[in-house]
């Protein structure tokens, strides 16, 4: 090989590296560039307290968009994420008033949230609806029971030490944060390192060629579907530990679009195959600080949606060179 | 200059991704010839195709057609100087009917703007009685056979009267009779000044069709020269650096315990009757034309398909397959044809491919130990001569070939006792096949019992013990491999002969008296 | 706007240049809650305008992200903070949080469930429901037909709701023949009313929570052409409403639950700021009946809502 | 060919007949056993003056789905329809009582409704930006100027004639109805009588196949989310017209999800390519119904969503037979 020849192979390389690293991680670069221009933008951003804020403000969403990822990379969509976060927060509060139990009330919402989660999941894998659908059924029903439960009221625990669930920190760092955390690294191995992960991108890319290659695509799904279920119900449990009391008219109203605001800022393909846990994690922050800002620079309320759609946008397109 | 080429590609050079996939390409084609374009799998023939088509944009290098310089940049462009394409991978819309399939792009449509669908149908329906294929034009493509839509395909460059054509791989799922009418269509369009650029690597076909040819190897300009002059081996060579034999090299070797046997299996609507055994060692194919039920008979063992009757037993034990897992677990393995439909996850990079079906292999306390994954591919980067530059890619950045290698390594490394091919070498180049029959051969040496789906009779014949032959949705004769013929094997599965003991029970299915 | 940020370095007019008021809103998901939206932003613009106080304005669509706009106003410092909460139970220990961190912290509309609250100033929502089942039973003489348009799922709806039924329950003849929800929105109480008048032959007054929604049953009455019903009432005080209720239309009665309630808020505020104590620490803005005859004292020509 | 081979074959014509019949029009099926149940239900369903009531009330989200079904046909999604719904309305009326002119505001509401769209498209199409976030982007950004522009509150006509546009009869139909059916046969012929329709399902159904076609997919994307646009606008003026007045803040909210979940009842499918205009009428007819019977029963509020989700997912089940 020529010299030459070399050093441009080399420099080819390099390019390559570069251009990997963007298509890779572009979502970590705009939101460096976001943070960097919060910082410039308000000087109060950078503050300890901002930012524990920030990270507290983003695990309940974030923990749900984790779930999200995964239905989305399975080539679904989950639009009953924040309803069954109401009715799991409702019944959980009831089990806790009812028996007293911390525990008893953090289990029935693993129950209740995966229970959700399977009954979408059957529905897409099973029944074959459209994942659109069916868990748009399931929203309406969610919420609807949950108002019906709580008479469209909310309901408060009446058990002490419930709140502190959510309100307590380590070493500094409020409980929420360090289960956000923790749930992230979960869903990364499990996606990243785990069989299961495999199928899911698998599924999502190919269903049939999944299939043929002996994946139990329906299980699967379930199992997606089931997670993402469990997931919600850790973000409800937060939730409702936080104020010790749901809502269940408006607790988690449009927390889907939320969720997948951040699952695609973070760079997952809307119709499956492709995308990154990592990517949603920063999607998140992306949306925590915009959302941080915005009061920061005390935009004016009817021009918080212009400004918030816009910044989205221009995330996405600035992340979209393949 | 002269004007004798029609399409003049001259210094053309791409790369993706800073890898060199063509160097200085040259390729000149004359009006009214078919010019064969010729090389290994990812030797860059889509690629230069592609350039023309206006697909890709070339790097470097220029194109002129009738002698005057063209810039093509999207394929309107290509379309609007008389190129038609006809892509390597299917392009047709599932959910648009025939007839809407044929004039996309360019419907007829009367003086308000509305569209004139009976003139649209009665045009494909002429077009398409002349390839020889009788299809309802208001029938939705997706309900077609594969064979179907590569004919659409065709029937569309033929239908827009193109001065050039671009075939790449037409006819990879042609049966042999729909191959000789599409080049009987061919050599009247060549008459007519018509210039077509051909791409196979079924070498028969190139000299039965084409005038001329052009060599690439790795992305290079090789040799280009009359066909009349060059015996194939010769192109062969140029082509892989050595020569390839055609003979029957199947072993005969005696065959160990019946492992797969399959009693009275049917299927509503797609097959029924179907009765075969399998021993270790054996190679058994199965051939006929497209619509004979082979893939529908093979997906339903592999338990992709519900079976409406019948029993399957493997090494004597009757199996429930009611999922392609269970048919893993009864140790079935399936290398499915339609590669990019059915065999390959275009998202997911080579090595996970390859290990998809065979997570449990890589498993250490629940968690994927991706240095295994590594060495397990490179060792069959090695064993099947898998050509890439970095594993890592996703899958469909490879070219054909190299994708249907990985494939089979993804079978081979699931290890099953029965392994099924339908349609292996589908776009496989001359050097790789050989190297997937010896494989195949191999296998069934080590004690695999084979099974092999192909419409190719000479393929069929060249590497199985046994043929079953079959026709709407039966098996209609069952040769043994050493005394079946061409031209038995067609008459078999054009229905125009059957076996006497039709329906009768396997075993009595005798081996045909020819 | 960037003149209200924190720390503006004019050493002007006042010493309290440096005062910020937090103001933490749901986010305007129907025209009333538009309306307290507007007012309470122009009461801060007037205010700093006039005594150089900032103010920094939050909205969310939840109780968490409300919960999540509080602790940033806290987190910035700000002197003091209104709150309109969106769920009573749920914003009470974002309160407690703000109590904690010696903010004045002055509700607006909703009770918290402790006693974190500086200052409330609310509007009086059973007392809504009570004064209209009064109107009811006075103009139907104690006897009739009644169909309810209530607001979608929440503390407001149910205080509302239960005050009118608590009220029509002292006599025997007053029945709730129908009651859905018309989301406090015009178009959807349009569609709801029509199909309740297809279902109900007869029927006497409407009772809506909200003015809005009154605009809309009104609509499908006329669409309809029934002559029986009697009158319909609705909750807030628009300007179309009391239009109405002006020309004798069929809104007859409305009862005042004013956006305008925010002002009040955020004036309470801004003395808090100051420094100073409240002269009350509840400010209740009554329910009154606004009917012809008092209706020319409430209305407002230049009015947006 | 033998007899009996031919006789089978009439057979199975027959049957592929019925399931054709089956597999085309299933939504109208589920119509009718919906229409059945209701009149058994409620004796005063029937009544020419409810079915006159049902019409009115869907001809607003039927003019959207037909949009929505145009765009889903194209593999996209539009969740701004609920959004620019009330910007053109709040922009129509403010140029209403500017002008003095109802052809004025018409005009401005066909123009603010379609480069809405017009910018939709020119996202997902120019910008290649997944219709979803994009989409989601106007849906902030439009409810947002809407609240700016009108202060968060509604606004009301003050020319008289205006709102004779959606209160006025002809032949004892009103009007939005007869705007209704002539938009829907408006679609269909666009969609199945012209090159852009055919366009449109190749694009949804194989858009690399369609661009190799020599289809301009930019362009053809660009005219199905202006089209959408311009549908918005005709419904957002008869919804003005309708009260003769619009809220920034509560009109048009969730329309997007009715849009949606009439368009899947109709039978089209979520990743596009397949459906059909005659499917959504009537999946729009369907979930009127709905709402109609649910306020006749006096179905308590609470449990509406409940009863709602439950009957569009038997529906979309019901129809499911491939
Ligand atoms: N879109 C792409 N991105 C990156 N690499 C590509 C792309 N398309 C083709 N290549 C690479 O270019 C090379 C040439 O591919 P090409 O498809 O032209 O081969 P081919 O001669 O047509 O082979 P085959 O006979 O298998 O079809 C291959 O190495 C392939 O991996
Ligand atoms: N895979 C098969 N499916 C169905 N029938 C088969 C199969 N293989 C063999 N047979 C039938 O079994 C009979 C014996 O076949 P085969 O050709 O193997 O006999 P052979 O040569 O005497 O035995 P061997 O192969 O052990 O030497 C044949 O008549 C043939 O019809
Ligand atoms: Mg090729
Ligand atoms: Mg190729």
């Amino acid at each position: 090989m020529q010299p030459q020849q070399k050093n441009r192979q080399e420099r080819s390389i390099l390019k390559d590296k570069l251009s990997w690293l963007w298509s890779e991680y572009s979502v970590i670069i705009a939101f460096l560039i976001i943070f960097i221009a919060a910082s410039f933008m308000s000087p109060r951003f950078l503050d300890i307290n901002n930012q524990m804020n920030i990270l507290m403000q983003v695990s309940i969403i974030g923990i749900i968009a984790l779930g999200m990822t995964v239905v989305m990379l399975s080539g679904g969509i989950d639009l009953s994420v924040g309803s069954v976060l109401a009715l799991v927060g409702v019944i959980a509060v009831i089990a806790l008033n009812a028996t007293g139990s911390i525990i008893a009330a953090v289990l029935t919402a693993f129950i209740v949230g995966s229970f959700a989660g399977l009954l979408n999941g059957l529905m897409v894998a099973k029944g074959r609806i459209a994942s659109f659908i069916a868990t748009l059924g399931m929203m309406a029903a969610a919420r609807s029971i949950a108002l019906y439960i709580a008479n469209g009221g909310s309901i408060s625990g009446e058990v002490s030490g419930f709140s502190a669930i959510a309100n307590s920190e380590f070493l500094m760092i409020d409980y929420p944060i360090i289960i956000f955390i923790i749930m992230t690294v979960f869903v990364y191995l499990l996606m990243h390192k785990t069989r299961f992960g495999r199928y899911v991108y698998a599924i999502g890319s190919n269903e049939k060629a999944a299939m043929l290659s002996g994946i139990r695509v329906d299980r699967v799904k379930i199992g997606v579907y089931s997670l993402t279920g469990l997931l919600v119900s850790v973000a409800a449990t937060i939730e409702t530990s936080r104020l010790n009391s749901i809502s269940s008219s408006s607790s988690g109203v449009s927390y889907e679009l939320d969720a997948i605001a951040a699952v695609i800022i973070g760079g997952t393909r809307m119709t499956g195959g492709r995308g990154k846990i990592i990517g949603t994690f920063f999607g998140v922050l992306i949306l925590g600080i915009l959302n941080n800002m915005m009061n920061l620079m005390n935009v004016s309320p009817h021009l918080q949606g212009f400004v918030k759609g816009l910044i989205i946008i221009v995330a996405v397109v600035f992340q979209k060179r393949e | 200059m002269s004007n004798d080429w029609i399409v003049e590609m001259k210094d053309i050079e791409k790369s993706f991704n800073r890898i060199p996939v063509l160097k200085k390409v040259t390729l000149q084609v004359k009006k009214g010839e078919i010019h064969a374009l010729l090389g290994e799998n990812g030797a860059g023939k889509s690629t230069l195709m592609n350039i023309l088509g206006g697909v890709h944009l070339a790097d470097k290098g220029f194109i002129m057609v009738d002698g005057e310089k063209v810039a093509i940049t999207t394929p309107k462009e290509s379309q609007q100087l008389g190129i038609s394409f006809i892509h390597q991978e299917l392009n047709v819309v599932g959910d648009l009917r025939i007839y809407e399939n044929m004039f996309l792009g360019s419907e007829l449509r009367n003086k308000l703007g509305i569209l004139k669908v009976e003139e649209m149908c009665r045009q494909t329906k002429d077009i398409l009685a002349k390839l020889g294929v009788r299809l309802d034009p208001k029938e939705y493509v997706r309900n077609l056979d594969t064979s179907y839509k590569q004919l659409i395909e065709i029937a569309r460059a033929l239908l827009h009267r193109s001065r050039i054509i671009i075939m790449d791989e037409p006819t990879t799922a042609l049966a042999e009779h729909e191959v000789e009418r599409l080049f009987s269509f061919m050599t009247k369009l060549r008459e007519t000044g018509v210039s077509i650029i051909y791409i196979s690597h079924k070498l028969k076909e190139i000299k039965a069709i084409c005038d001329r040819y052009t060599v690439l190897r790795d992305g290079e300009w090789v040799a280009t020269g009359s066909l009349k002059e060059t015996e194939l081996d010769q192109i062969t060579n140029m082509m892989v650096g050595r020569s390839v034999s055609e003979e029957r090299f199947v072993q005969e070797h005696s065959f160990g315990d019946t492992i797969l046997e399959v009693k009275d299996l049917g299927c509503e609507g797609e097959f029924r009757d179907i009765n075969f055994v399998v021993r270790r060692g054996e190679i058994v194919g199965f051939t006929g034309l497209a619509g004979d039920g082979r893939t529908e008979l093979i997906e339903t063992l592999f338990g992709y398909r519900r079976k409406s009757t019948g029993e399957i037993k493997v090494n004597g034990k009757q199996v429930k397959i009611n999922h392609p897992k269970h048919a893993l677990k009864a140790g079935l393995g399936l290398v499915p044809k339609d590669r990019k439909e059915n065999a390959i996850i275009k998202d997911l990079n080579v090595i996970h491919n390859l290990t998809l079906s065979s997570m449990s292999h890589f498993e250490q306390a629940g968690f994927i130990q991706e240095k295994r994954e590594k060495s397990r591919f490179s060792y069959y980067r090695d064993k099947l001569n898998i050509k890439l530059h970095d594993p890592t890619v996703t899958i469909d950045k490879l070219s054909g070939g190299n994708q249907q290698k990985v494939v089979i390594a993804k079978w081979l490394e699931v290890g099953p006792d029965v392994l099924i091919f339908d349609n292996p070498t589908q776009g496989i180049d001359v050097g790789a096949k050989r190297e997937v029959y010896q494989h195949i051969i191999d296998l069934a040496a080590e004690g695999k019992a084979i099974i092999i789906l192909s419409s190719e009779a000479p393929e069929i014949m060249k590497v199985c013990h046994y043929i079953h032959v079959m026709y709407q949705g039966e098996i209609t004769a069952s040769i043994n491999g050493d005394k079946a013929t061409e031209d038995l094997i067609m008459r078999y599965a054009t229905g125009s002969k059957r076996e006497g003991g039709k329906g009768g029970k396997y075993r009595n299915a005798a081996t045909a008296k020819e | 706007g960037e003149e209200s940020s924190g720390d503006s370095e004019d050493g002007g007019d006042s010493v309290d240049s440096d005062l910020t008021i937090g103001i933490s809103l749901p986010s305007a998901t129907h025209g009333w809650m538009g309306a307290l939206i507007d007012n309470a932003e122009s009461q801060a613009k007037e205010i700093q305008e006039a005594e150089g106080i900032n103010y920094i304005m939050t909205n969310a669509a939840d109780p968490n992200s409300q919960a999540n706009d509080v602790d940033d106003l806290i987190s910035q410092d700000v002197d003091v903070i209104v709150m309109l909460p969106i769920e009573s139970a749920a914003l009470s220990p974002v309160g407690q949080k703000v109590k904690d961190a010696g903010i004045p912290l002055v509700i607006v509309d909703r009770e918290l469930e402790n006693d974190a609250a500086t200052v409330v100033v609310k509007g009086d929502n059973e007392g809504i429901g009570v004064n209209a089942g009064e109107y009811f039973i006075d103009k139907l003489g104690g006897k009739g037909k009644i169909v309810e348009i209530t607001g979608p799922p929440s503390s407001v709806t149910e205080q509302r709701g239960a005050g009118f039924k608590e009220a029509i329950e002292s006599t025997d003849g007053m029945e709730i023949i129908a009651s859905q929800s018309g989301d406090f929105s015009t178009e959807t109480s349009l569609e709801v009313m029509q199909n309740i008048l297809q279902a109900q032959p007869e029927i006497d007054a409407v009772f809506t929570q909200d003015d809005g929604m009154a605009l809309g049953v009104v609509q499908a009455i006329k669409e309809a052409g029934r002559e029986d019903i009697q009158f319909v009432t609705g909750a807030g005080g628009a300007k179309e409403v009391f239009e109405s209720i002006k020309d004798d239309g069929l809104i007859s009665a409305t009862f005042l639950y004013s956006p305008t309630m925010v002002r009040e808020g955020v004036k309470i505020a801004a003395e808090l700021a100051k420094g100073e104590d409240p002269e009350e620490t509840m400010v209740i803005m009554e329910a009154t009946e606004i009917i012809k005859d008092n209706v020319e004292e409430q209305y407002d020509p230049d009015s947006k809502f």
